[in-house]
């Protein structure tokens, strides 16, 4: 099979859904000169009615899409840097999230959010290198975060042909990864989490681009005669609690390796959801690796510090490992 | 003072400002009965606007409300029995009462919806109505707001979506001088129709007391939109009779005079307009008092129709959240 | 000692702070009318320069509260209803909270954000009843939640004169409640949770209006033999997280009762941080009672089911005391 | 052609433009070797607006800048090595290290920092002069802004707290004509300081590619609003000659022409000063490469002092959220 970037998965997705359905529009900045490269040729081949640059005006293209969501259309939002949904974020959390059931039922919203750049790295500093994820987990929003270009290309189909708003999470450090991608479109059902290693000894649930990190230390460790069991959730709403439970029961050791901050984080749900329908199963603490609770600092060890780093996670399974459950 | 209109849309403008006005007063009793909860943003006093727009509008045509949204969604011909049955949480309301006053809508009218956060409709108006420009259809939306949100980012940012893609959106600001305590003057230098200009976008005021020159000038703003020349900011100058929602009746608040009330009510849009259908010599007083008659009967129905509907089942909570839900997606409070 | 509502409680901290400090301003939408009390008089005791009425522009107040205390005050921003630092969020989250970081401590940011009726109730329906506190809280604010009008004036006294960044929620359920309240203006601290009821069978972690709940819910229960220890953190950032740890080990059973979305909540912090630092104490699951995934519905049935209730929390206690851990 | 200006003022203003185009120039080449992390907005061909407008301010004035901030910096009296030390995320960097390029600021200066997010420093700036409004001290206040900001929300919401409050801050927005890829023909159908009247400001344009006439018409601007005069919005009409971040010169895009940026270079404001300075007799041709000299020499010992900067420690990357810690707040991401 051909291999593909992650952004060239998701510039296909883009363009076999476009062609699929006339009713998919493209909103957002910097889209028409696909400057990363995600939304390259979408205007030679939807033409300027469908793919649109926007003002920075990202409350009002939210706003936009949720109205032309409601008159017929199926949005796609693209987020140039996943952080910038803070300043639309009324018209996400308090109106696109909540207008279907406060409307009882009258209206979908069949809009994908794609958050490019998501959580950054190398310098890009406090305002731009957010993972914003658990706010939108918060407010109800449908959650995807792809690791592979496989992934990216089956789950953003997925996304646009939900008639729920979804948001795509694509970080910024799987976007040059390369890995096989399927020609035609295809879906992967959000909701269902994958085994990306079984393992025996200690269970890692990793997100996006920490899942690569989570197989290296997984590696690693192998050669120590640790056996990581490696899961990745992949939809981070709705959870395959499932999934999570029945990886979870394998060790009876979990470390959660996330990316976003500390409190009241993705990590935290995933803590919270095993304390309530794994307890009897947790022979150690559940251990939360997350990225600390600051900005971003700008300086390289400064960075370093603040991140989730393959260090700690491997420390994280050998404290869990210690540990006489 | 003759009237310029067909009669039927003479008579019609009467029976909708009416039927708004006594609905609006119904609401406040049922508030203050406790079968409403919460509270209800009133929208008497301004019954002209909404009127004047809406008899603009074809059905497909779409609008976006307000928290004072009753008006709105009974001039774009919302039936007040489902609206009371919002109000009073019955299923059988427009939301299946899940919405209540500031969330009333009805999508199949075109009413996209009243809303509790100031501004925040417009933006949906430019995409419904670039919806309606890729498609060629000549449909048109209007969007409502109040003068306090002309200091709202989003509607800044919806009225120059609309002014460079030239969607056909006609926004109508209803300036009735204070947003809650808060005077236009005194968080405004200039009318909110002078901002219009700014995004290379015609901006007019309008009396909103007059009804006849509400509707003349929506006419002529959604006329121009329908005909793919943009839109338009309408100023309509306006007033509530009564406090900024419900539960100021109970308040002492001091931000404006009896005398600035009294005034206002004096050039009560309704009562001149009937005045004007008399003196026209289109209606007479029977004509007037069976006007009256119809709308006391329609209101009576609806409340004894929502008083008659059933209350939404708790087990239903969550429904509608999502089109497409997954095991435990969205997750109650407890397991 | 004489008894103020907890609105009378907030004026009276805003008065006496106020007083007490020039550099203090005091700024929001319908401030100097003081619709609904807590500001009432502020305009007539120190002047329209202090106490500023702003137009309908939430996310320029506040970072024009930013910028006012960079420039040395000490500004106290009010949203009239808690859910709309939604419109300001990006100058709350990626602007107010992170400047003192980014700036490399430059600057202090003496910022009190006063978030009235948090989480409503009685039909205000979806935009305007969420309890916003697991966003601010995940952003790295500071953030209080005081239960009762003697913990709201210290509280808010503490918040006031914090050199950083503080929210202060005003859950709409208190705001009517009576309570003594010494006169002189006093601090609460920071960081610090109370016992609200000390218990042996089961620890119930309560927040803001729900802690009256859950101490009538523990009234209840005593009748049946069950012995019920209600704490109150007060302060959900910092989190006190020895007191949390105390409660806990008491008997090993934990509820959590907390009226904000589940997912990403508040008592999914509660229970990440309990797994972390409470592990080997626990003897049976960790359970969440809060608010359901959704928009709070309009109609009374619906809104009912959607909130935390004491049936819910008597069963849950119930249930975890069921465990044979 | 005569310079109108003091001598000190105008030998000033070349070696500020000269000083930001050849920091920008090292800057870029930093990058490219990996020495500064991230990407920078390069200031080159902007450098008449910073140097102009903050030749107009005193010390204790105020800015607030954007992502392309490193022009303001230099211009409001920010040392070089300071910042490149900062570039190269040393803890003798004006944050230690924190900030980078998106956040560089010297409060001490006036400097209230670059800003990641567009239109976000707007807001700010009012508040920064409301406080000088009470103090009566005569301070102001500018917010630089780029031509993209125009659209954003709380730019507009900025714009209207400084008019109705009268306060005492002068509006920069630098029109290079795009945002990123995007026209601002595209995206607004006026020119930006036509959005000025709207808030009832007065707005003009400049060409910013003339330094004295940016000088003049900010000077004018600053002392409006420091007799009280308040708010005004200036527009400079520039043009930055390269891509919008370092990284665009490693993409292929085509979003303006080769000859429209020679057109600009042709203006270049940095060479039309050094020639006027001749012309007018206030410096020949020697004066001129002894200042272009000292300016390699600040900015080679600048570069000399970042790179003999230590790093910052680890340990201290929490250091600077809070004024006051509370034990476990804030947290590191593991225990
Ligand atoms: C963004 C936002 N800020 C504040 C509020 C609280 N609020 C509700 S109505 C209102 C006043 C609105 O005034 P205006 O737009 O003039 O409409 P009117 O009430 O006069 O009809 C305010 C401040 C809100 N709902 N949304
Ligand atoms: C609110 C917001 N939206 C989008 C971005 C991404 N972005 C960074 S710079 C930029 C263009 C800004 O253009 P302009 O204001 O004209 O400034 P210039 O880059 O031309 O100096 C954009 C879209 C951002 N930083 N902030
Ligand atoms: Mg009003
Ligand atoms: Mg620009």
């Amino acid at each position: 099979m051909r291999a593909l970037r992650y952004l060239q998965a998701m510039n296909e997705a883009y363009q076999q859904e476009m062609a699929r359905d006339p009713a998919i529009i493209i909103v957002g900045e910097d889209i028409r000169s696909g400057i990363r490269g995600e939304t390259r040729g979408l205007l030679e081949a939807f033409g300027p009615e469908r793919v649109i640059d926007t003002p920075i005006s990202e409350a009002g293209f939210v706003g936009f899409a949720t109205g032309a969501a409601m008159a017929g259309l199926r949005p796609i939002v693209q987020f140039q840097v996943a952080s910038l949904v803070y300043v639309a974020f009324d018209q996400l959390v308090n109106q696109a999230a909540k207008l279907p059931l406060m409307l009882g039922g009258q209206v979908r919203l069949p809009i994908t959010y794609t958050l490019m750049v998501a959580g950054s790295r190398g310098g890009l500093a406090g305002q731009h290198s957010d993972n914003p994820y658990p706010y939108l987990l918060h407010a109800g929003f449908k959650v995807v975060c792809p690791s592979t270009p496989r992934e990216a290309k089956g789950l953003l189909v997925s996304a646009i042909r939900e008639d729920d708003p979804v948001v795509f999470l694509a970080p910024a450090l799987v976007l040059a990864q390369r890995g096989e991608v399927p020609e035609e479109a295809y879906e992967v059902p959000l909701g269902v989490g994958e085994v990306k290693r079984a393992g025996t000894d200690v269970t890692v649930v990793a997100v996006g681009h920490l899942v690569g990190e989570a197989l290296a230390v997984a590696d690693e460790l192998a050669r120590e005669g640790i056996s990581v069991h490696v899961w990745d959730p992949r939809t981070l709403l709705p959870l395959d609690r499932d999934g999570l439970c029945a990886a979870a029961r394998r060790t009876g050791r979990v470390v959660i390796y996330d990316d976003s901050n500390r409190t009241c984080g993705f990590a935290a749900e995933i803590s919270a959801t095993l304390a309530e329908r794994a307890f009897a199963d947790l022979r150690a603490p559940v251990k939360r690796v997350t990225r600390a609770d600051v900005p971003l600092p700008y300086s390289a060890p400064l960075e370093k510090a603040v991140v989730p780093s393959p260090d700690q996670l491997a420390r994280a399974i050998r404290a869990v490992l210690a540990h006489s459950g | 003072m003759a009237v310029g209109l067909p009669r039927t849309l003479a008579e019609g403008l009467y029976r909708r400002m009416r039927l708004i006005r006594r609905f609006e007063e119904e609401v406040a009793a049922l508030v203050d009965a406790n079968e409403i909860a919460g509270v209800c943003h009133e929208y008497v006093g301004q019954e002209a606007v909404a009127a004047g727009v809406c008899a603009a509008l074809r059905v497909d045509d779409v609008i976006t409300s307000t928290h004072r949204g009753h008006g709105h969604v009974i001039a774009k011909g919302g039936e007040v029995r489902y609206m009371l049955a919002e109000l009073l949480g019955r299923v059988t309301g427009y939301n299946r009462g899940r919405g209540g006053s500031m969330h009333i809508a009805d999508i199949s009218l075109g009413i996209f919806g009243a809303n509790g956060i100031v501004g925040a409709g417009a933006p949906m108006a430019c995409g419904a109505a670039y919806r309606f420009k890729l498609a060629g259809d000549r449909r048109v939306a209007v969007s409502f707001f109040g003068d306090g949100a002309v200091n709202q980012g989003v509607l800044h940012e919806a009225l120059n979506l609309a002014a460079i893609w030239d969607l056909p959106v006609v926004f109508v600001c209803e300036n009735n001088l204070y947003a809650i305590t808060t005077a236009l003057r005194a968080v405004s230098k200039l009318e909110p129709h002078q901002r219009a200009a700014a995004y290379g976008m015609p901006g007019l005021a309008v009396d909103g007391m007059d009804v006849e020159a509400v509707y003349l000038a929506a006419a002529a703003a959604v006329e121009r939109a329908r005909q793919g020349g943009g839109p338009t900011f309408v100023e309509c100058k306006t007033y509530r009779y009564v406090g900024h929602y419900t539960a100021e009746r109970f308040m002492k608040l001091s931000y404006r005079s009896e005398d600035e009330i009294a005034a206002w009510r004096q050039r009560d849009a309704i009562e001149t307009w009937g005045r004007r259908l008399i003196e026209a010599g289109l209606w007479n007083g029977e004509d007037l008092a069976a006007a009256d008659q119809a709308v006391e009967q329609e209101i009576a129905q609806a409340i004894a129709f929502a008083r008659a509907s059933p209350w939404p089942e708790s087990a239903s909570a969550l429904d509608y959240m999502y089109s497409r839900t997954y095991a435990g997606t969205p997750a109650w409070g407890a397991e």
